[in-house]
């Protein structure tokens, strides 16, 4: 009888190793969508960040830290991905702040136009390269579309368990360390595909009222930075393409919050001229994202705008954010120009 | 018991109904048979075989018929 | 036979509690099926333009090819599954196409000057009441607009400060 | 709630560590609150039809008991006074009375499951004959058909049947009479379990057995194994074909016959084996429901083997006593006389054959396919019983045929292939297309696309099939060594084996399964038949 217990035991455990290792390898590893990377990386250069980005494609393809700390001292980082929700940039900064206290929050209202979970394996790309916390619980439940469930999260194999027939060499290479993709959040992409013609107008809409769930979280989200002592400061990306759109009904309601609340709003689509912005070479997909040049420029002029009138770029650092910040600035150049 | 025994012989002439005892078991006896043995017991007997007396311990021999249709016939 | 009455009784009684829960659970067995296009609640949903009738939910193939060549056509990549949207830019109208697997449909239609009018006869730059006129009723009104709707289909017009048309759109909800 | 939904999962965790810790005489309340909670997440208003049924099946057998034991008390009392005649006068009188109150059982609740599930259907009936005569029709009532209804339901009835036959004592405690009905594992899709097999190790409590536990798990996991790994992904190129059915024509259809035969072999003995396994992890007995079907030579032999419970319940209640109701009785004895012994008995068992079959097909669903079906067996039933004296005057002339080990194999290849054909009716769902596809078979058109990369183009890759082919063997391989041993009890006694093909299992069912977003494993085939 205790031989059988045993083997009970010993089997139970095994098996739990193995569905571990067959894990590792059935998640997808975004070799080739490296969106599905851009979260997980923070863990490695948490701390002493000055500003914090959270948003969707238009934080993470528009801004880059390391010509932020380049130009003016400012570090930063990025905690975007791709479609990313009002409420996930919200839960992530929540689990931001419980590793360091950055001095101000930049938040890209783009995503204010979605009010409802939107799609599955958008939700997979960003939820699944947060470490487990409340934060991620609550964030995966705001976010579950129709027919997902958390057990799906908490045990990915069970979601992913069918690529077990179609694993090629990456999942074996990246089994246990990600692929590194992303210069402190920002995603580079070197193309030129210049945009064809300026958009008159998105898409009609029955509707112009941005979602009150969205505007809730924002709401949320300025508390949250209140109580952590950090300045929410709202942009919009100088991108605006009609399947992209930016209406002015939207930009007058986030307006009036940021005026209601005493917030700093900046709509880059306003300012393209004065930030240099040229949709002939600063765009790798005819408009609807800045390439690297376009985001450098955009970043510096943003930069100024944060030193100039939100007091960045005066904080002193520890040698090691130091070291690490030029090895960033480093990493950045060389696959910049190579 | 000679006249259950003439009613058996009347299905399978060429069975020795005396002696054996797996008629059911062995598949001597289909539902065919059993639902004319019935009858027969019926007219011959005035006793009905209820339903639930239909099993195949009622029907594996002769004898075991004959005591259920003594059985019946007796309650 | 008094074991039987009661029997009788308590079942009846409990045929009664049954039939009340029976009651109908399903949804309606005339469920209407085929997106109507014309002349629900007074309003058509669907354009002529240059010769050729637009419809609202209708399918897009060869609609498109009897429009020629677009000034511009436009295409946004397979957003979130649905399928991916086509804008096609003519003189004076926009048509967005969805197009899916299963098949290509007229998904929105929009007005950009005023050589074109609805098969009511709105067109951009009339006043509200003339639209109330010709169109009637609305189903859903606004301060900057007046929306018709059948089912999936929608017909929404804008108005300025002074209650001008100035937006003219055939909008299809989410798919 | 499916057994393939993690709901299920995590509920029986929950009930099977509740049932043991709740060790006692009161043990069997765990499981009837379990049960109800089961059946309660099909509905709230389900669960007032299972009350419903439990109630009044309740009352009628407590009536049937008292009415029993009146009769014994009488006969008892009055033995010395009574002749037999007199005896047999008051028994008969009885009897009548009993059977009224059984037939207000019967009708009551068979009368829920005709409302609920055949009113549809007789009105469209109805409205089709009325058309002809350029009449309207009525609205096509639509109405909610609570979970395992024609399971529950028949398994209650034929408990009632045998406490009015006197073959079982009806039960005094009411709760345990619902958990007779209603109990969770078997409530979907059977068996249809014996009140006198199933009630006493139902109610009898039952301690932690390490041996049975893991036996019942190790059938579970093989259960989900035929389930997900191999019928629903053979469910994925059966909906490409029937979703499109005149595209597939031909060999295809053949195809689909023998894919259908694999699928819902696969799905209904792998939802039994999960049901029976739950039920001998904690101790208690259910009826076996298949016996290696596809081996049977003949229509015959094949429903006794498969289905089991279903087809017993059938041969019982329905054939046996219309067979021998008193007018057939006399119907036989006056055929015999004037068209001998043996065709007597045919007329009589014909019909009664006839009427259990169309009520068989009827039970699996309210349309014509199921009736058709029904029919089609029993005409193959009668045929091959007919042509029997050939079969014997063959066999008498070949007496070395019937042990051959390839005859046997072109009896039950011929036996799968006649049972597959005739079950394709609930493929199509409908009658003429059902024929037509069969008539389309004919034309022998599309092998040759089959072979040419068609079968790749169901919606199956090579990967799939090949994992559908490894599963079908594994299937036999085990139905093969489990018709001489019991597989597990001879692992038993290698502990250490058993485990490591248990582990594989089971991780082949999570690695491989087909289940979760994109492929919303299907629900049970025999849900709410």
């Amino acid at each position: 009888m205790k031989k059988r217990i045993i083997i009970l035991v010993c089997s139970a455990l095994i098996v739990i190793l193995l569905l571990g290792l067959l894990q590792a390898l059935v998640v997808p590893k975004y070799t080739d969508n490296t969106e599905g990377l851009l979260i997980g990386e923070y863990y490695g250069e948490t701390g002493e960040n000055d500003v914090i980005m959270v948003g969707d494609c238009e934080v993470y393809e528009s801004f880059v830290p390391a010509v932020l700390y380049e130009k003016y001292g400012i570090t930063s980082y990025i905690r975007g991905s791709a479609q990313q929700l009002v409420w996930q940039s919200y839960y992530l900064l929540e689990e931001t702040f419980r590793y360091e206290t950055p001095k101000a929050v930049v938040f890209n209202v783009y995503a204010l136009k979605y009010g409802e979970p939107q799609d599955e394996a958008y939700n997979r790309m960003t939820l699944d390269g947060m470490k487990w916390s409340g934060a991620k619980y609550d964030a995966i439940k705001a976010s579950m579309t129709e027919g997902e469930n958390m057990l799906d999260y908490a045990m990915p194999l069970l979601r992913f368990h069918s690529r077990i027939t179609e694993l090629n060499s990456d999942d074996f290479k990246y089994m246990f360390n990600d692929k590194k993709v992303s210069h402190s959040g920002y995603l580079m992409k070197k193309g030129v595909v210049p945009m064809r013609e300026e958009a008159e107008s998105g898409r009609a809409l029955l509707d112009y009222t941005l979602p009150e769930t969205a505007m809730e979280y924002l709401d949320k989200m300025r508390q949250l930075c209140e109580e952590n002592d950090a300045e929410l400061i709202l942009v919009k990306a100088p991108t605006n393409t009609w399947g992209f759109w930016w209406y002015d009904e939207w930009d007058a309601q986030v307006s009036e919050y940021a005026e209601n609340n005493g917030l700093a709003y900046y709509n880059f689509i306003k300012c393209r001229d004065e930030i240099g912005i040229d949709f002939a070479t600063d765009t790798y997909d005819e408009g609807m994202h800045l390439n690297v040049y376009g985001a450098e420029k955009l970043t510096e002029y943003f930069g100024n705008i944060l030193v100039s009138d939100h007091g960045l770029g005066d904080a002193t650092h520890s040698q090691d954010v130091l070291d690490r910040w030029q090895a960033n600035i480093d990493a950045y150049y060389k696959e910049r120009n190579s | 018991m000679q006249q259950l025994l003439d009613i058996l012989s009347g299905l399978h002439p060429e069975v020795d109904f005396e002696t054996t005892e797996d008629l059911i078991d062995d598949g001597i006896l289909d539902s065919l048979d059993i639902v004319s043995i019935v009858s027969s017991v019926y007219s011959e007997f005035d006793v009905t075989i209820p339903p639930e007396e239909i099993i195949p311990e009622n029907f594996n021999s002769a004898v075991a018929l004959m005591e259920l249709i003594t059985r019946l016939d007796e309650e | 036979m008094k074991i039987a009455k009661r029997i009788s009784l308590i079942l009846a009684a409990l045929c009664l509690l049954v039939s009340l829960i029976a009651c109908d659970t399903g949804k309606g067995t005339t469920a209407n099926t085929s997106e109507d296009t014309e002349n629900v609640g007074g309003v058509s949903y669907y354009v002529n333009y240059n010769g050729t009738k637009i419809t609202l939910g209708g399918a897009a193939d060869a609609t498109v090819s009897a429009l020629g060549t677009p000034q511009s056509k436009s295409e946004l990549g397979n957003c979130g599954g649905l399928g991916s949207q086509v804008k096609y830019t003519y003189s004076s109208i926009y048509v967005y196409v969805l197009e899916t697997d299963s098949g290509n449909t007229i998904d929105q239609i929009e007005f950009r000057d005023d050589l074109v009018s609805t098969p009511e006869g709105v067109s951009i730059g009339m006043s509200k009441s003339d639209v109330l006129a010709k169109c009637g009723e609305a189903s859903a009104e606004s301060a900057t607009s007046l929306t018709y709707t059948s089912g999936k289909l929608n017909l929404s017009i804008g108005f300025d400060a002074n209650g001008t048309v100035n937006k003219i759109a055939y909008i299809r909800d989410g798919v | 709630m499916s057994f393939t939904s993690y709901t299920f999962i995590a509920f029986l965790g929950v009930m099977l560590l509740a049932y043991f810790l709740t060790y006692g005489k009161r043990q069997w309340i765990t499981l009837l609150v379990g049960s109800y909670i089961f059946y309660a997440f099909a509905g709230l208003d389900c669960l007032a039809f299972i009350l419903i049924t439990t109630l009044s099946s309740y009352l009628v057998s407590r009536l049937l008991g008292r009415a029993i034991g009146r009769e014994r008390a009488f006969l008892e009392a009055n033995k010395e006074t009574l002749d037999k005649a007199q005896r047999k006068e008051y028994k008969a009188r009885s009897k009548k009375k009993r059977f009224r109150i059984l037939l207000c059982g019967l009708f009551f609740n068979f009368g829920i499951l005709a409302v609920l599930k055949y009113s549809a259907f007789a009105v469209r009936n109805v409205n089709s004959i009325i058309g002809l005569f350029g009449g309207k029709g009525f609205d096509v009532p639509s109405l909610l058909l609570p979970l395992g209804i024609s399971f529950y339901t028949f398994q209650t009835m034929g408990y009632l049947i045998d406490v009015y036959r006197g073959k079982v004592a009806p039960e005094r405690n009411i709760a345990k009479l619902a958990l007779f009905v209603s109990f969770f594992p078997q409530l979907v899709q059977g068996p249809i379990s014996l009140y006198s097999e199933l009630a006493p190790s139902l109610y009898e409590p039952h301690k932690f057995d390490l041996k049975k536990f893991s036996f019942g798990m190790q059938r579970v996991i093989w259960g989900y194994f035929k389930k997900l790994v191999i019928a629903d992904r053979v469910l994925i190129a059966m909906n490409t074909m029937l979703d499109a059915p005149e595209q597939y024509g031909g060999a295809y259809v053949l195809l689909l016959i023998v894919l259908y035969s694999v699928q819902i072999y696969a799905d209904f003995t792998g939802g039994i084996d999960i049901t029976i396994g739950i039920a001998e992890s904690m101790g208690i007995k259910l009826a076996e429901n298949f016996d290696r079907p596809f081996s049977s030579r003949s229509t015959k032999e094949y429903w006794r083997r498969w289905h089991i419970t279903m087809g017993r319940w059938f041969r019982e209640y329905i054939f046996v006593p219309i067979a021998t109701v008193k007018p057939m009785l006399k119907l036989n004895n006056f055929c015999k006389n004037r068209i001998g012994v043996k065709a007597a008995s045919k007329v009589v068992a014909y019909t009664a054959s006839i009427v259990t079959w169309f009520v068989t097909g009827i039970w699996h669903g309210a349309a014509w396919n199921f009736i058709v079906w029904g029919l089609l067996n029993c005409l193959i039933i009668m045929v091959s019983e007919s042509l029997e004296p050939l079969y014997k005057k063959f066999h008498a002339r070949f007496p070395k045929l019937a042990g051959n080990r390839f005859y046997g194999g072109f009896c039950a290849t011929r036996t799968f292939l006649l049972m597959g054909l005739i079950r394709s009716l609930d493929c199509y769902r409908n009658v003429a297309t059902t024929f037509r596809m069969w008539g389309s078979m004919l034309t022998f058109r599309g092998i040759g696309e089959i072979l040419g990369g068609g079968i790749l183009r169901l919606g199956l890759d090579l990967t799939d099939i090949v994992i559908i082919l490894c599963g079908i063997a594994v299937m036999y391989a085990v139905s093969k060594i489990s018709a001489k041993t019991d597989v597990r009890e001879s692992l038993y006694e290698r502990p250490v084996l058993s485990a490591i093909l248990t582990c594989a299992l089971l991780i082949c069912v999570i690695m491989i399964g087909n289940y979760g977003i994109g492929y919303d494993a299907s629900q049970f085939i025999y849900d709410q038949f």
